[in-house]
């Protein structure tokens, strides 16, 4: 045979990173990612703790005042709207994920032109939620809004929801659920497609049909599906800033707010000027948001451990 | 297949299905479609209330001429353009080194760096803001398109690093193995074997990234300023401010503004939905 | 120019709409025509954006020159030491004779920290043809105010329009109130912190406002509108009056109202015997601490307030507001010459700045939003009130 | 009684046809089996008589009742997949007794069904598990044990044990043969396994592109194929093919050191495939082929042999005896082992 | 010169041990097979040899070299992977040639070796392909170009054909044995299937958690087995095992109706298991077994068979010579053809 000549002593001395190759390696290939995500997001998490704890106006000199800020925002009314209306965003953005499956449960049939149907129902989710927010807020206009034109079709008054304190909020999450249920839609239109059609068949011959099969059989096995668009909507909603800035500005009298937008009023807006305030502000929000945070990564944990 | 194919259905049953779906997806359009017919409307429709009817005259040039030729928003598509195509190589260059360095790699800290790219991307930003712009201002890029850049690189890393790290762990583990035993070095593995491997999520990852930097407004009014820097989202505002009422402008502005990221959709649109559903997170 | 400058001038405007950009593109060019080496860069953000972003390019990437606003307005740059401390030109006598009336507003800690350019009178814009229509005239005390909108309503025209949703608008209505009820000096004891809000003469003002409210005096859904699309209401005839800073005249004017249509007055008295007293609002230049070409920055500002400039920039065809430089020659136009007899002969009380430049910022953010409340829901006064006392408190610490 | 009988039964998709009508009558209790290569049509048929195929044409019959178009539920079948889809959400127990519980059976009822049935195929053990957490043959006794739940009157399997290793093959195989045997209910089986074939058949049904080729009992088939395609088909290793011509009453071939008689009503002079099985070959010393290869498996080895024209030959040794590669033999051929076909037609020559 | 050396290797995964202290000389140019049940290490133990995973502790030699600590490009292997493990972004030819362009061969160079590969493997016609135009076995074959390509002194392959079908895993089968033939480098060889370890190897090694059972030549597995376990796993259908007692010179069985001799140094009373093979089994009419079941694949079948104490027995018939489910039989042993082993220690009793 044609043996390739390999010499029999030992190897030529190998260089420190040739012998270190494979623990180096990812390392050097990490390194950029690393450092920029350190300097842009992991330190500035910790800055902002650190902010939190003084008087600042972002122009002098900060003065340390300890958990001063968090004292005050326990009796500021306009944080407590906005938590609560974080909170109304959490659970009513979440209709969008029952939103999305019937949607997708609508579309998922191979028609003639079915594909363009589905992308032209995922389109909101490609827009700016500027535009969606300017589109919105002109449906909702008093008098000249295409809602109160279609309310005034069946006879009811028109209804002011952007200046209503009450309505307003849920004006807002509607627009954002316009494209977050097309996201949802779209991720459960590929979990369908995953669904094992073995298994449907085996449901029909057992004799599941209709929303049997779909409480029993489809919905249990789009559970991944359903775990992602629970976490993409949960951020969304913790995340919901453009909409509000663009649709009401935090009104009618700050009742629209919610705690990311709160925390860019007080520290950067026109009349803002309350670094540490803010920054206390970013910090329970991020509070919350660990919460979820550590669900996610606990079950991607758990996924890790048991898929190798 | 659930539900079951509307083939196997009754003949009425499909028809009523294949009408319904045009009605549906006017309903669900409606306001973008109302956007559309504003956008080609004269100003005079709105002073005499005719919001919702038929437009009284096609004013489709004269309005968006007044957006091209007329205002800055084609300087703010240009700011748009050049913030949004760095990010979009930076972050995809970033992560898939990142992302290869966690998929291939066993060291001990692994999991923890990726759980850390991870969390990191689940933040709230509105946390880095303060922080951010401080920097930004520090480094003397504020209100400048490298500042916005350099944090959109950042920042989207790791999304991007989590949905490469995680393609990349399912490749096909002997194909590194093969090229090691072969006497390949390990960037040359990244180079010639994983790289080219990593073409469909490169172009997911970018035309998913390309949307969500252009529609990009918080980041924008927090580091940037002013038509010389500032993306379209943001110049679309103080478009609309500068023509407050005037919808029929406004919708054109907006339609302009919406137009790349419709347009990348529609050109790239199995790689944006594999992009959305394998990586899964905004 | 007496000497030859050069270098670079770097100016940050944040005159966005139309003509006021338009106007001080062609100062500058004036200016720098005069000044050939001088290599000018100019820079319009929008308006609204302006206010945020100011702190940023004070202390990052500071201009030479850079627009803004008097009194309180200025204050938190003043004190964080990021304006220029520009007494020296207040002393030089070109200035010091002129400009005068306005020095109080330019003043913090016995310095001037700036120069005004224009300024303009506050008060009622009314559709005259629609007054004239249902025999109303100018109204002059509180009742009349009351009847002539009695009269309106009856006949189906709302008395004022206003966009609440930016919330300021409500605090010009809120600075007339409380300046006919008590009086400019008592207004400036607010201003300065020494007023509980919950104060029975705070209460006495927001009762005569709620008798307007309570009528329902002002378009409906006002909390929606910025002040721009609230003019409709005016200029479709469905509503007969703005309450308003001269700025206002040239939308209207632009949407199709003639001057025979279109009339102003003075906000009418309340109490008796109280001295009236207007807002008008002075808009300034200022030159960042961090300037880098200070010498040719002090040269700009001499000549924005030169007699000459004043007069052109505030032409009726320009800025169309009120020059600040008293030998300048005002434009023969009805609105500018009533607002600037008004604001030199029958503002006895004293000129306030506007609400959101005489409080400091946060006060005004949380009390203009107390307004928009309560212009919405008057009933929940008591609370806005506590509210307001509450932020006070800390305020002024 | 409950039978099932197809009458020529078509399947189109769109302008494709995969069936070309197709008459079967598997009696009732037999086990009947569907083999053919890939594509021919095996799990389309299954399909159709469990009503997951629309029939384009023709009538499917189970026992006396048309069910050409009733809902699968209705039909009074099982079914077993290749994949076992049992639903990866419920446990054992909960995966047997779903198809009940959606036709609205009592608890009770379910519960000893179940229990009869996890009795039957020893998964007491694992009642409460999730399919996860089970090997692939604890998952494909749980996929019939929900087959078994149901009681119905015809069980259908599609290639129930192609996902299973080979020793869990072999006993799943004699499991279902023994369930066979211990509920006696038809049942139509789908493989493309010899062994499965043989072993587990009453009736074997030999598809090639939706063609029935023959029907018969296994070693009906083994002793008596009707065309060259079942003959090479069925038996492992295949039959081998030596092309010959009739001369006379033999037939002779290059491929055979000595002619051989030929069989039945073949014509002189035609030309013919005369097809031996490896075991019914045996070597001596010789000059005609030649010793290729040969592997041995312990008990039996196979050698593998180049003829004169090349052609490849495969004969089974048994015992002690073993050729080595290089050796120079002869065929010995049995004349009783020994089939005829056609050479243009392929088929038998009786 | 390029054999391969094992000295007491051990692996440990953190605290688990996987191979524990192996020892195994594979001479130059010999096939060498690892079998064992799944888990038992076959993989963990050649990827050692390659070098893609650590040794905890012993050497490995190559030839004469300590390869122990070598990255694996350095220790002149080449490895053929389950799944092919082909770039699917490069043709044919780049694939077998990626890894001398790598480490820098002139492309000259690297043209001829792959033109001899693909002659080798007769994939010429393919070389423009990419991986996806290919069928599987073709994709096999190309998989092993290229480690044919670089010349290596030792190939290793894991399961390589495990993802063909039977057909196609048949003739691979073969084509490696020739490849082995006609290159004679040293090749390791991992699988779990019978067959291919009986045909393709000079020598099998039998593992079992991790430790070595036995190491010889197939046949002298199948023979001499050294204990149960390797007699059970060597040999298809597997050997049936009979708890018997040693009684003087004989072994009584309450499984045989006739005691039969003891072998070797079996001690009066030892309780033993008898190790008879299907294949050397037959049946006479009797007692003391039951027919539970027949399978028949034409030239031979198996009858399965329940013993007195419930134990179940396989015997191979050939020939015509059926039985039928229910008979009543007793087993005939060939005293020749009999192992016994330790019924505790389960080691061979010789
Ligand atoms: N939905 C379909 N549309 C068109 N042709 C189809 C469809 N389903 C199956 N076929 C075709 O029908 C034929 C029979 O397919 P079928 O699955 O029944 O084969 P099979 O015998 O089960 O094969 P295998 O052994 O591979 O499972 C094939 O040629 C296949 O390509
Ligand atoms: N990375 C690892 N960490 C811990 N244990 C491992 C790891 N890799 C393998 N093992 C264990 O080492 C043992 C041997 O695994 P190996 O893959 O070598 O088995 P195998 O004989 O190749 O099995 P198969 O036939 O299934 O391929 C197994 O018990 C396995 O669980
Ligand atoms: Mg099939
Ligand atoms: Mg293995």
């Amino acid at each position: 045979m044609t043996t390739v000549a390999l010499p029999d002593t030992d190897p030529p001395k190998r260089g420190w990173y040739k012998r270190n190759e494979i623990a180096v390696t990812p390392w050097l290939f990490l390194a950029p990612a690393i450092l920029f995500f350190a300097v842009y997001v992991i330190i500035p998490i910790f800055q902002s703790f650190s902010i939190s704890l003084y008087d600042w106006d972002g122009l002098g000199q900060a003065e340390y005042i300890g958990l001063g800020n968090y004292a005050e925002l326990m009796n500021d009314r306009a944080f407590e709207v906005s938590l609560w209306n974080n909170l109304k965003w959490l659970v009513c953005y979440l209709l969008a994920i029952p939103a999305g499956l019937f949607i997708a449960l609508f579309l998922n049939q191979t028609v003639a032109g079915i594909r363009i149907y589905k992308s032209l129902f995922f389109f909101p989710f490609v827009l700016s939620q500027v535009v969606v927010g300017l589109v919105f807020a002109w449906f909702y206009l008093p008098n000249e809004g295409l809602l109160s034109n279609m309310l005034a079709m069946i006879g009811l008054g028109p209804v002011n929801v952007l200046g209503d304190p009450k309505l307003a909020t849920y004006g807002i999450i509607l627009a954002g659920l316009w494209p977050q249920t097309a996201y949802c839609m779209i991720l459960y239109l590929t979990g369908l497609n995953a669904v094992d059609p073995e298994q449907v068949e085996a449901a029909r011959l057992d004799g599941a049909k209709g929303w049997k099969m779909l409480w029993y059989v489809i919905i249990p096995q789009l559970k991944p599906a359903t775990f992602i668009a629970f976490v993409v909507t949960i951020i969304g909603a913790l995340r919901s800033f453009d909409l509000i800035s663009i649709m009401t500005n935090g009104g009618p009298f700050g009742q629209t707010r919610v705690l990311s937008f709160y925390m860019f009023e007080k520290a950067l807006s026109e009349y803002g000027f309350r670094m540490g305030y803010g920054a206390a502000i970013a910090v329970v929000l991020f509070l919350i948001m660990l919460v979820f945070i550590a669900y996610f990564l606990w079950s991607m944990y758990r996924e890790e451990k048991g898929g190798h | 297949m659930f539900p079951r194919p509307i083939q196997q259905a009754s003949a009425p049953a499909q028809t009523a299905y294949k009408t319904m779906l045009p009605i549906a997806l006017i309903l669900w359009l409606l306001p973008l479609i109302a956007v559309a017919v504003f956008s080609i409307k004269p100003a005079s429709d709105f002073t005499q209330g005719n919001y919702w009817g038929m437009p009284g005259s096609f004013e489709f040039v004269n309005n968006y001429g007044q957006v091209f030729f007329n205002s800055d928003m084609p300087r703010y598509m240009l700011n748009s353009v050049l913030i949004t195509v760095p990010t979009v190589i930076g972050a995809v260059a970033l992560s898939a080194m990142a992302g290869f360095a966690l998929g291939v790699y066993n060291f001990r800290s692994n999991i923890w760096v990726f759980f850390m790219f991870v969390a990191g991307n689940f933040v709230p930003f509105q946390i880095l803001m303060v922080p951010v712009r401080d920097l930004t201002l520090d480094l003397g890029l504020y209100n400048t398109k490298t500042g916005l850049v350099l944090f959109h690189i950042a920042f989207q890393t790791g999304f991007c690093t989590l949905f490469m790290r995680n393609f990349i762990r399912a490749l096909p583990f002997p194909l590194i193995e093969a090229a090691r035993v072969e006497g390949v070095a390990e960037w040359r593995i990244f180079w010639f074997v994983v790289l080219p491997l990593m073409k469909p999520a490169l172009a997911a990852l970018a035309v998913l990234i390309f949307t969500f930097i252009w529609n990009d407004y918080f980041w924008a009014i927090v580091l940037t300023q002013g038509p010389d820097a500032q993306p379209v989202t943001a110049g679309i505002t103080s478009f609309n401010a500068q023509y407050r009422a005037a919808y029929h402008l406004m919708s054109a502005g907006s339609i302009v503004a919406a137009l790349p990221p419709v347009l990348m959709f529609f050109l790239m649109q199995k790689h944006f939905i594999a992009g959305l559903t394998l990586g899964a997170v905004k | 120019g007496s000497h030859s400058l050069s270098g670079d001038l770097k100016i940050f405007l944040d005159t966005s709409n139309p003509a006021p950009r338009a106007t001080m593109e062609a100062m500058i060019e004036r200016f720098g025509a005069q000044h050939p080496e001088l290599n000018i860069e100019t820079t319009v953000i929008d308006r609204e954006a302006y206010k945020t972003q100011i702190r940023n390019f004070l202390t990052a990437d500071a201009p030479d020159v850079a627009t803004w606003y008097a009194a309180n307005r200025m204050r938190p740059y003043v004190e964080a030491g990021l304006f220029e401390d520009v007494s020296d030109l207040w002393a030089e006598p070109a200035i010091a004779d002129n400009l005068a009336s306005t020095k109080g507003a330019m003043t913090i800690d016995g310095k001037q920290w700036g120069v005004p350019y224009t300024y303009y009178q506050w008060g009622i814009y009314y559709r005259k043809d629609i007054y004239d229509q249902y025999g109303l005239t100018e109204p002059t005390n509180w009742d009349e105010m009351k009847s002539n909108c009695q009269t309106l309503l009856d006949n189906g025209v709302k008395c004022y329009t206003i966009g609440t949703k930016f919330l300021w608008t409500a605090g010009g209505w809120f600075d007339y109130l409380n300046l006919r009820t008590h009086g400019y000096d008592f207004h400036m004891e607010m201003a300065a912190g020494n007023v509980a809000w919950t104060d029975d003469r705070v209460r006495q003002t927001f009762a005569n406002w709620r008798e307007l409210i309570d009528m329902g005096g002002y378009v409906d859904n006002h909390q929606n509108y910025s002040w721009q699309e609230a003019l409709p209401f005016m200029v479709n005839g469905d509503a007969a009056a703005y309450l308003m800073g001269n700025f206002a005249v040239a939308p209207l004017r632009e949407a199709g109202l003639s001057d025979d249509q279109l009339d102003f007055y003075q906000f009418p008295a309340i109490t008796e015997g109280v001295a009236l007293a207007e807002d008008a609002p002075t808009d300034t230049f200022h030159i960042p601490a961090n300037a880098n070409n200070k010498e040719a920055a002090r040269e700009f500002l001499r000549f924005v307030v030169s007699a000459d400039e004043q007069t052109e920039i505030n032409n009726g065809a320009n800025l169309g507001q009120l020059p600040v430089n008293a030998s300048a020659s005002i434009d023969a136009d009805k609105f500018l010459e009533q607002g600037f007899a008004m604001l030199s002969s029958n503002s006895p009380g004293g000129v306030a700045q506007f609400f959101d430049r005489d409080f400091p910022a946060e006060m005004a953010a949380e009390a203009m939003q107390g307004f928009q409340e309560f212009m919405v829901l008057p009933d929940n006064l008591d609370d806005i009130l506590a509210r307001l006392e509450q932020v006070r408190q800390r305020v002024y610490k | 009684m409950s039978g099932v009988t197809l009458d020529t039964v078509i399947k189109r998709y769109g302008n494709t046809q995969v069936i070309h009508g197709i008459d079967l009558d598997v009696q009732d209790g037999e086990f009947c089996v569907f083999v053919g290569p890939s594509g021919c049509g095996k799990s389309t048929l299954l399909r159709m008589v469990a009503g997951l195929e629309e029939t384009t044409e023709g009538t499917i019959h189970i026992g006396a009742r048309d069910v050409t178009r009733l809902d699968p539920s209705d039909r009074g079948v099982s079914m077993v997949f290749q994949t076992y889809a049992l639903y990866p959400h419920m446990t054992v127990e909960e995966n047997m007794g779903f198809g009940l519980k959606m036709t609205g059976h009592p608890s009770s009822e379910i519960k000893s069904k179940v229990a009869e049935a996890s009795r039957i195929l020893k998964l007491d053990d694992y009642l409460k598990r999730k399919p996860k957490a089970l090997s692939g043959g604890q998952r494909q006794r749980v996929a019939i044990g929900r087959a078994i739940v149901r009681g119905p009157e015809v069980f259908l399997f599609d290639e129930p044990l192609s996902n299973l290793d080979a020793e869990l093959r072999v006993e799943m195989r004699v499991e279902i043969a023994r369930l066979h045997k211990e509920i006696g209910a038809t049942m139509i089986y789908v493989t493309h396994d010899q062994v499965e074939a043989m072993t587990l058949a009453d009736k074997i049904v030999v598809l090639r592109s939706g063609r029935i080729e023959q029907v018969g009992a296994p070693m009906e088939l083994y002793r008596d194929p009707d065309n060259r395609f079942v003959a090479g088909f069925i038996g492992s290793p295949s039959m081998n093919f030596i092309r010959g011509t009739v001369q006379g009453t033999e037939v002779v071939s290059n491929g055979l050191a000595h002619a051989v008689p030929k069989t039945g009503s073949a014509q002189d002079g035609q030309e013919v495939l005369i097809g031996l099985r490896p075991e019914h070959l045996t070597l001596k010393p010789g000059s005609s082929h030649r010793v290729d290869l040969t592997e041995s498996l312990g008990g039996v080895s196979y050698v593998h042999l180049i003829g004169p024209d090349g052609e490849k030959i495969i004969v089974e040794e048994r015992g002690d005896h073993r050729s080595s590669i290089g050796d120079q033999v002869d065929l010995v051929v049995d004349p009783d082992h020994m089939y005829l076909f056609d050479a243009a037609s392929e088929l038998r020559v009786r």
